[in-house]
């Protein structure tokens, strides 16, 4: 069997970067979107 | 979160919002954690390639979303051009938004495993990720083309028109690669993510990723409806704002 | 009123392409600005490559395509921005014709365009890749023909869609290119073949699929045409 | 054609930006050889009215009618209509007879030359008629527009600030036109916020406000100035006096 374990601890965390950095974006937008209704609705 | 949305939401009579994050985006951040420390720690390494067919979890799971994403913005953008529902609209841009994260997925971790097991970076005889760039390409110019239409309608209306040439675009594209491929290698056999027969227990753990992600996907999507309609609500409130 | 009858689906888009051909002839700017960004960019991939590694020959087809397609982008920008300047396509929407007959004229303007810079982009091509002058380049010249439909046809949908968005000049090739892909992969291996003294017969396939694309998008491009339209 | 149906019917007309109503309810029809002046101060839907009378809109609810047919479904209905809009809607590359033969063709009009030479005599333009219309002035080209417009002979025709731009012999042609047209049987609609201008031509006068027509009056029962006050003390108001009828 050859080491490949380099690739695949690389692989893991390139794609759970990919998908936090969706999750944080949306949770950022949101919660700006969020302050601006709340602001509103003063 | 969620008293600032009901709040607002009774102030007019936008459609009723709901928090962007709640239980279910929460579920299946967890079902997805839950697969990574079963493939990772519970799931034996593949006797050829080692530990990086383990990539092949994360890898085909988001495939087959990033195709489902992709597949329900082509259908909902018919239906948004079809009955001018600003709701399939919304659809249609949440799901391509979650469709380019998963499609960025697979195509980052492709050439991450290409790397070791081909040997190159980049194949373009491998048709399903050359395919996967070329349908990247077109959820990009469908977000950007998105961003720079102000009115409501004219988005709605464009951007379903791309997204269904998109859909109409997709097999011209599959047969070009195929075609191209075919003259390189006339028989691409080369070593797969996907063996013929997985062992069992390397299947129950795939089943598991594509279940838990397709979860992750639909929550997502899901969450950036919510988000879409609370944006919307924002920008007709500011518009009413500026016109008294 | 009676004997007044509103022109036909091509006669009307015979009537708008027309009309196109003669600003175009009238101004010029378009036209001679594309031709020389075409011979300009010939002249430039010359010296891009190792003349002993690659032969002119061998990279003649490659450039063709490239330069195909940037002057077939700078030809389809101006397409609707002439329509936009006074609303002259106000103009067309209040008139009895139909809304595909404006997309089709359009189409057809923007396709004899590139025509007329190919007839002296692919001259040059053969002049300064010291290409020989036969039937292969005839054969090429066909192919060209093929794929500048496809392009055509998308590029003119793109092109009124651009026109109206934000961020115009930058659009129109983020939507196009992809579209182009296919077109372009299947036209450079077919003419890669000619080129290399094949017959017609062994690349009919690729050529099946330009044409399968061609009419596919013609058609699809001209009932989606209405939907870019203001309403 | 039957006479019966009048030359344009808009009932029930509204149309929303978004949220924003821009034209609310607008019922009104025209008879040949009417003339309607639509008063209204700045972004009160008088553009936006006119656009969808014309089809370049759709409404969001309510129809157009031209001669008893429905203009967003028939093409017959789209050609007896002629539209002077603020912009000139021509190519500045091309002469305006080249122009202006254009749209005769795009109409099917038969004698494409002799229609073109009237239209373009009519404005008093046809001096010009052979350089690029770049070439000519904003007025020259209001002319040039207006005669591309009518070189069809239309049943109805939409004007929207038709005299901005105009010298006085432009203006004056203008309205010598517009006579000339109300005679040989088209329905006119005039939008402006010149109500002297408007008067001059018109057979009938409303007013629009926020998207409504909030008075209608016949000309021939109406006193200019007292109607000139009248007017001023509604757009300055902001609102509807009570005597006023208000449409529902």
């Amino acid at each position: 069997m050859i080491d490949t374990s380099g690739t695949f601890i690389a692989g893991y965390v390139v794609a759970t970067i990919v998908y936090a950095a969706y999750v944080v974006s949306l949770w950022r937008r949101s919660r700006a979107v969020a302050r601006k209704l709340e602001r509103r609705a003063k | 979160m969620t008293s600032v949305s009901q709040s607002a939401a009774a102030a007019s009579v936008a459609p009723t919002t709901r928090p962007v994050f709640d239980w279910v985006l929460g579920l299946a951040i967890a079902a997805v954690a839950a697969v990574y420390v079963r493939a990772i720690y519970f799931t034996p390494a593949e006797a050829l390639q080692g530990l990086a067919q383990k990539i092949y979890y994360v890898h085909v799971a988001a495939a087959i979303d990033a195709y489902v994403a992709v597949s329900i913005t082509a259908l909902m953008s018919l239906v948004a051009l079809w009955l001018r529902d600003q709701r399939a609209d919304r659809l249609a841009e949440s799901s391509a938004e979650v469709g380019i994260v998963f499609l960025s997925v697979v195509l980052t971790t492709g050439p991450i495993w290409g790397h070791k097991i081909w040997g190159t970076w980049w194949a373009w005889w491998e048709m399903r990720l050359t395919l996967t760039l070329f349908l990247w390409f077109v959820v990009a110019a469908y977000l950007v083309l998105r961003g720079a239409i102000e009115d409501d309608a004219m988005r709605a209306r464009y951007s379903a028109v791309l997204a269904i040439l998109g859909a109409l675009l997709i097999p011209f594209i599959h047969l070009s690669v195929y075609m191209f491929a075919a003259r390189l290698h006339p028989m691409p056999v080369v070593l797969k993510p996907s063996q013929p027969s997985l062992p069992s227990e390397m299947l129950t753990t795939f089943v598991l990723s594509v279940c838990a992600f397709t979860f992750f996907c639909a929550a997502l999507i899901r969450a950036r409806y919510r988000y879409g309609i609370l944006r919307d609500l924002a920008a007709s409130l500011d518009a009413e704002g500026n016109a008294a | 009123m009676s004997e007044r009858r509103p022109p036909g689906l091509f006669c009307a888009a015979w009537l708008v392409a027309r009309k196109d051909l003669a600003i175009e002839y009238r101004t010029r700017t378009a036209f001679f600005s594309a031709l020389v960004f075409a011979v300009l960019a010939l002249t430039i991939f010359y010296f891009t490559w190792d003349e002993s590694v690659i032969s002119p020959n061998d990279r003649a087809p490659g450039v063709l395509w490239v330069v195909l397609t940037f002057s077939a982008l700078l030809g389809l920008q101006r397409s609707f921005g002439l329509e936009e300047y006074d609303r002259g396509i106000d103009a067309l929407l209040v008139s009895p014709i139909g809304r595909e007959s404006i997309y089709l004229g359009k189409a057809l303007g923007n396709l004899l365009f590139l025509c007329a810079i190919q007839v002296i982009a692919i001259p040059a091509l053969a002049l300064f890749y010291n290409l020989p002058v036969g039937r292969p380049l005839l054969i090429v010249t066909g192919i060209v023909g093929l794929a500048m439909i496809g392009i055509v046809a998308v590029g003119t949908l793109f092109s009124a869609m651009a026109v109206n968005t934000r961020l115009a000049e930058l659009l129109l090739p983020m939507l196009s290119l992809p579209f182009f892909v296919p077109v372009l992969m299947n036209a450079a291996q077919a003419a890669t073949k000619i080129f290399a003294g094949r017959p017609v017969a062994e690349v009919w396939p690729w050529l099946k699929v330009l044409i399968a694309f061609d009419i596919v998008f013609v058609v699809a491009c001209t009932i989606a045409f209405p939907f870019t339209l203001e309403e | 054609m039957a006479q019966t149906s009048p030359a344009v019917e808009v009932s029930g007309v509204s149309r929303t930006f978004g949220r924003r109503r821009a034209v609310d309810g607008v019922d009104f029809s025209l008879d040949a050889g009417d003339c309607l002046a639509l008063f209204g101060p700045n972004g009160a839907g008088k553009t936006t009215l006119l656009r969808l009378i014309a089809g370049l809109l759709k409404p969001t609810a309510g129809a157009v009618h031209v001669g008893g047919r429905s203009l967003r479904s028939d093409a017959t209905a789209r050609a007896q209509v002629g539209l002077i809009s603020h912009q000139s809607m021509l190519y500045r590359a091309l002469t305006p007879r080249e122009n202006v033969e254009f749209a005769a063709r795009l109409y099917g009009v038969p004698d494409v030359h002799g229609a073109a030479t009237r239209a373009l005599e009519r404005m008093r333009i046809a001096d010009r008629a052979d350089a690029p219309v770049r070439a000519l002035s904003r007025g020259l080209q209001q002319r040039v527009s207006i005669a591309r417009a009518i070189v069809h002979e239309p049943r109805v025709v939409l004007l929207d600030e038709p005299y901005t731009g105009l010298d006085a012999a432009g203006g004056a042609a203008l309205t010598d036109m517009l006579h000339l047209l109300r005679s040989s049987g088209a329905a006119l609609v005039l939008v402006t916020h010149n109500v002297d201008e408007g008067l001059a031509v018109a057979s009938r006068a409303a007013v629009m406000l926020a998207g409504r027509v909030v008075r209608t009056d016949d000309c021939a029962t109406l006193d200019a100035r007292a109607y000139q006050a009248d007017y001023r003390a509604l757009v300055l108001g902001g609102s509807v006096p009570a005597d006023l009828s208000v449409p529902a």
